[in-house]
């Protein structure tokens, strides 16, 4: 096996399902002959031609709406939005057209095309390049959401996301494109190329979506997170010492509910973090959940830690990330309650 | 700069309201026969005219003339005409069903007949339309049996679409018909996208992207010719100026340029302007545009100069908004009556076998609605059921939906 | 007090602001000479010119990004979506610009606009005329999001949209436009004329943002609903026959917490209603406060009873909406648990 | 039909890549002085052609010649070199900062200076322009203070936006310059929403929206003309046209259409290509469709032909997709230098003089540098507080941010 960075991870992903169907095709802004902005797309143009990588006007409306009509015609997009803040403007298509168009047809016709982005914060990148809009689509009947937290996943969620026969939006958490990160903002990061957990499968190696994984084992508290966040959460028990079980949700759509059911019936707690604001947040659905099927083993408000109701601030950046202090902070009390 | 004076909004208004008398005078209908055919592979640059002008075949005495004349036989006018009168009556029918509560909603083609109708014809097997709610006359044309229509428009139980879409939003692969989207625009740029995938697979089919007047407003209009500019997407957009978006005038969407048309020249696309009310005009139109398509060509937007002569649909009552009287005054006249009277002048055709036709047809159309009758209408008879309800959200059922499905008891 | 349909009472509310200021401005589709599909701004044009109440070309994204450049003029536009299904458009202007201006430029700018937008189903208007997509705006920091469940309410909270100083996304139950719906939808409807909830007071009355109120006193258990759903909880409750408390939210950004705090704290049940998709609506985030600051008083796990995760069906329209019958199992269900 | 050829995919490409060698040879420029200057009441279909040309005032001996010259006094262009000179300045010594890591990130103006810095020229106090993160030469030009500026690219303690915003994402009502946004294209739109409302008010304020060429193919662009066509809005409608879009060059964003400015025409509008690189030139053209806006005779749409001579931005590396030469190859020169030449030319300026102020720009910049550097760098010194970042975000702070400003303990 080997050690790839995140980013190598998602350009070998596309790499394999472009070798191996030649109905996928990439493209986005500047994904072409640069090859992405973050560079995921590098050399994709080179080894399978301008027709099936290409740069686009910039219009993320227009890279949705054409890749929709080329998923009705057979083909299988897979394209990029240059940050997760940009999606918005292919929000109508996104949400009217390819989340419904299986259901409205009757399965005439079909959209199994994939939207990666780059998502959330820890680059100085302020409100317009740090954005967590995760639960804009699981709100969305019809859309399936992922989000790895390391490069074998992000390789093999992204080839099962592309074999999908349904939409898939694949956030991207951009902090951990070249390192682990580990949680500390402050802390010297170990590249991937000598992580652990940058050991990555050849070949076309999948990740089922649906699928959630216990990171860390633990007894006291069930920690839920995706992205990011996975590394904060980890970081946070280690520092706060406490027995806290990690579960990497990997797919928010469609959830493993099983997995967190019988992490919380276990521990008795539980702890949501992400990164995106807290209100109607993912974590607000995790809740409910939670309650819901785990009500009578809860021993104490099931908590979350998230970034503020505000938009992303740039100077403020470290205050606003729900960084290991404020998480371990909520597992003490969530401990304590 | 002292002396500037205070600025005020212009809001464009129609030249007539309810209470005034109609009055297109100021529309300039050019004489039949009069505009260029331009070769399909000239420069874009030598026709930007056409983007103003209106191509026309039919002249006043039922004669087809000039450059664009001669494109279909008289038996294949015939089919076409009876298409036509197909869909005129379809309408007439589901119209008062939908009155009589049998569905909930309708929208009808009345004027408009023959931009779908005879632009179907220009097409192979194999090419994809992107339609919107007003061209029925697509399926009709292209053989979509009455009574699937029908079936949907009712959401009885042998509804295509389970019930799940509302009436009209038809959706049929087989005839190279998109799902339609209640969201305007979103097929415009769609359209582009099916046919950049079949230039991609070296395929030699195209698509054709659908919009009304009104919606050329939307960004996906923006999107779709930006896109289909930059990759010379085999695609034919058109662009139906019916004169109407509901209750709003043509003037607020198409703003100072003087015709939709003129959109297609600051991207470099050949751009036409045709009589939508002349099947024999609009078909020539649609054959040049399809054949420069399927050469590779690049696109063709295309506007059809028409009159929507009924309510937007069953929940409008346009005398709220313009003259009853308004589509007398059109001068364009009705597009069936217009090809009836050049069927005559060519010898094939005469009011009685017209009449007789009429019958025809509507027995036609009551017996594909007594079937799709037997199958249910909207609130009484056999209907599609709840647990198509939540099938189809994805390829399998995700287990939050089989439990969603559970606790509905479905 | 005169009786008013819904649709007078909005429009009525338009009229005293437009009166009182004239910054004032109304557009949007069909909103000028013809006064608008569901004719809430009719007359407003010929009362105050084509200046201030005019037709819009269908652009969305037209009506919002100039809504926004009006704003920073100084004027305060009071906009028309002409249904909440079409918003998408201009979501990235709402998201983007509408929520962010005023913490973006530091109070430089602002954007006080409203953005009306008829919601919801119950009027077999298919999955591109029911939708309800105020869990789209409720994750927004920046955004106030209001939905009125009767005449008075939908004039006194528009008129303190209109006046207010930041952004209000104002959803208007199109179910009851014309008349109260009282819950069933298969029994006839009394109209608003014959109401009373149909009183609407004159002149410029206002219903202050962020306080709910209680529809129902009871000691059983907290129902937590809005717009067409509160009349639905009230049937549920009487055909039930439970002594359920129902809270009308009328605003969900902010939220009265207080009042939903203090009911459950009481009761110690809850149930959440609303008419959108369950995952990640604004149910979600009701349950997760609930269960955060209610936790020892639950003896219950907080129920959910919404649309079903699918695009809103047409001829299915009743099996998807959530009825009195539905509201009532979780109801009793609430009680056994 | 069944000899139809196979279709295939058009992708347009620049000419040139890294390694070959710059050609710039099929950018038609015309002579300086040959547009012709029509009166801004003139029919906007009378100038057409416009779009399609360039409007050019220098000519290679450094003359202003033709019917677009003399907008503006030997002292007036003396200002405006020193405003091009300052802006060059500032941009060099923070791109510095930016390496430094004094702050997150910084993008340039190189080569385009002329645009913002003249334009600005032809604005009334009041007039509010709506702009894109490359015309700090409207702030500059404007008078907006230096060391203000840096304070935000510093987000230290006096950032006028409190450390909440990006770098350059300046906002000053007070100089009309309307807070910029990240999300590309959103403010062309808004800027036909301010000049509608100036006109709603009978005011006698305009509004100026500024966007970039790839940028056009947003969908905000195309809502932007619908709007200012509609409304006649008393707005100008900038597009600058620095051939590239971080890696992308124009050719995708301009498809098949001949210039950026041709989208105009397809709304009506007047629209003018310009050299911008000619500080003259932009001068004229912006004067010229101020008045129009001014006037009440509605938008105008204007294209800069210029080129983006540095990177995108700090996080941008060009020798990846472009040659290292290209921009010495560009055939518009180079705006200061050419302002220079033609102030020398006018007997006004020399060499000399020109290096003395060049030291003297410098020693401004550097102590504004200095001053702000005082109050802070992104990670040293003073910073905006924590508590800043729950302020804002509505008018008075609502409960739940209260409680969650409790817990952050600031
Ligand atoms: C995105 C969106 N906005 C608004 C509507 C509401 N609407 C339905 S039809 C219509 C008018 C469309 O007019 P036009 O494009 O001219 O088509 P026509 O009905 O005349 O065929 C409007 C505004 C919609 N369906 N979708
Ligand atoms: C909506 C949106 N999509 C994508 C981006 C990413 N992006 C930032 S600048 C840029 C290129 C813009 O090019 P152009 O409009 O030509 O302006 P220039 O940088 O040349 O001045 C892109 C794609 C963005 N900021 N916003
Ligand atoms: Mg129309
Ligand atoms: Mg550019």
């Amino acid at each position: 096996m080997a050690r790839m960075t995140m980013i190598e991870a998602i350009r070998d992903a596309m790499d394999v399902c472009m070798g191996l169907d030649e109905n996928v095709v990439v493209f986005g802004e500047d994904v072409g002959y640069f090859g992405g902005v973050f560079r995921c797309t590098h050399g994709l143009q080179q080894k399978y031609g301008r027709s099936r990588c290409f740069d686009t006007p910039i219009s993320e409306l227009g890279i949705v709406g054409v890749a929709v009509g080329m998923a009705a015609y057979g083909l299988r997009p897979c394209v990029e939005m240059q940050f997760a803040d940009y999606v918005y403007p292919a929000y109508d298509q996104i949400v009217s057209e390819v989340a419904r168009i299986r259901y409205r047809s009757a399965g005439q016709f079909t959209c199994p095309i994939v939207i990666r982005m780059p998502t959330g914060g820890g680059i100085f990148g302020g409100q317009t390049h740090s954005q967590s809009p995760e639960a804009l689509f699981t709100h969305v009947a019809g859309l399936k959401v992922v989000v790895p937290s390391n490069p074998q996943d992000a390789k093999g969620l992204l080839i099962a996301s592309i074999e999908d026969p349904d939409p898939v939006i694949f956030l991207e958490p951009k902090r951990l494109y070249n390192g682990p990160f580990d949680g500390h903002h402050d802390r010297p990061v170990t590249p991937w190329s000598k992580h652990e957990s940058g050991e990555v499968e050849a070949g076309r190696t999948v990740t089922p979506l649906g699928k959630a994984v216990v990171r860390r084992a633990g007894s006291a508290v069930t920690v839920l997170a995706y992205g990011t966040m996975v590394h904060v959460a980890l970081a946070a028990a280690e520092d706060a010492g406490i027995d806290a079980e990690v579960i990497d949700l990997r797919t928010l759509v469609p959830l493993d509910l099983d997995a967190i059911v019988a992490s919380v019936r276990k521990t008795g707690r539980c702890v949501v973090v992400h990164e995106a604001t807290l209100t109607s947040g993912f974590g607000a659905e995790l809740a409910a959940l939670v309650q819901e099927h785990c009500f009578h083993s809860l021993e104490a408000p099931i908590a979350r830690v998230t970034g503020w109701d505000t938009p992303y601030p740039h100077a403020q950046e470290w205050d606003y990330f729900p960084g290991p202090a404020r998480v371990g902070r909520a597992l003490i009390e969530t401990m304590e309650a | 700069m002292t002396d500037t004076p205070r600025l005020s909004l212009h809001v464009p208004e129609p030249e007539v309201r309810p209470g005034d008398t109609p009055d297109f005078s100021n529309v300039a209908i050019p004489r039949a026969g009069s505009v260029p055919r331009p070769e399909v592979d000239a420069d874009p640059k030598s026709m930007r005219d056409l983007a103003y002008s209106i191509i026309r075949v039919l002249n006043r005495q039922g004669e087809a003339v000039g450059p664009w004349a001669g494109t279909l036989t008289n038996e294949e006018l015939l089919e076409g005409l009876r298409d036509m009168m197909t869909l005129r009556t379809f309408d007439a029918r589901m119209q008062t069903a939908q009155r009589q509560g049998k569905t909930s909603f309708y929208m009808q083609h009345m004027g408009e007949e023959a931009v779908s109708c005879a632009f179907r014809k220009a097409l192979l097997p194999g090419d994809m339309n992107f339609p919107t709610y007003r061209q029925a006359g697509l399926l009709i044309a292209g053989g979509y049996p009455l009574v699937d229509m029908m079936n949907q428009i009712y959401s009885n139980e042998a509804d295509p679409l389970k019930g799940r879409q509302l009436p009209i939003m038809y959706s049929s692969r087989e005839h190279g018909f998109f799902s339609i989207s209640g969201n305007l625009g979103t097929q415009f740029v769609q359209a582009v996208g099916w046919g950049m995938a079949s230039a991609i697979k070296g395929d030699t089919k195209i698509a054709v992207g659908w919009i009304g007047d009104g919606s050329t407003a939307e960004s996906d209009f923006h999107a779709a010719l930006v896109f289909a500019s930059t990759y010379r997407a085999p695609v034919v957009l058109n662009i139906v100026n019916n004169q109407w978006a509901i209750s709003t005038f043509q003037g607020i969407a198409r703003g100072g340029s003087g015709t939709f048309a003129a959109r297609g020249l600051g991207f470099g696309l050949p751009t036409l302007r045709v009589d939508g009310n002349d099947y024999l005009a609009v078909h020539a139109v649609a054959k040049w545009a399809v054949e420069r398509a399927r050469r590779n060509l690049g696109p063709t937007l295309v506007e059809y100069v028409t009159y929507r002569v009924g309510a937007h649909s069953t929940s409008d009552d346009p005398s709220a908004y313009r003259p009853k009287t308004e589509s007398e005054a059109w001068p364009l006249g009705d597009p069936v009556i217009r090809l009836k009277n050049h069927l005559i002048v060519q010898g094939v055709w005469s009011e009685e076998r017209h009449k007789q036709t009429e019958a025809e047809i509507l027995d036609v159309v009551i017996t594909a609605q007594k079937e799709a009758e037997k199958h249910g209408t909207l609130h009484a008879g056999g209907k599609p059921s709840a647990r198509d309800m939540f099938e189809g959200v994805y390829a399998e059922m995700p287990a939050h939906l089989r439990r969603q499905r559970q606790q509905a008891g479905v």
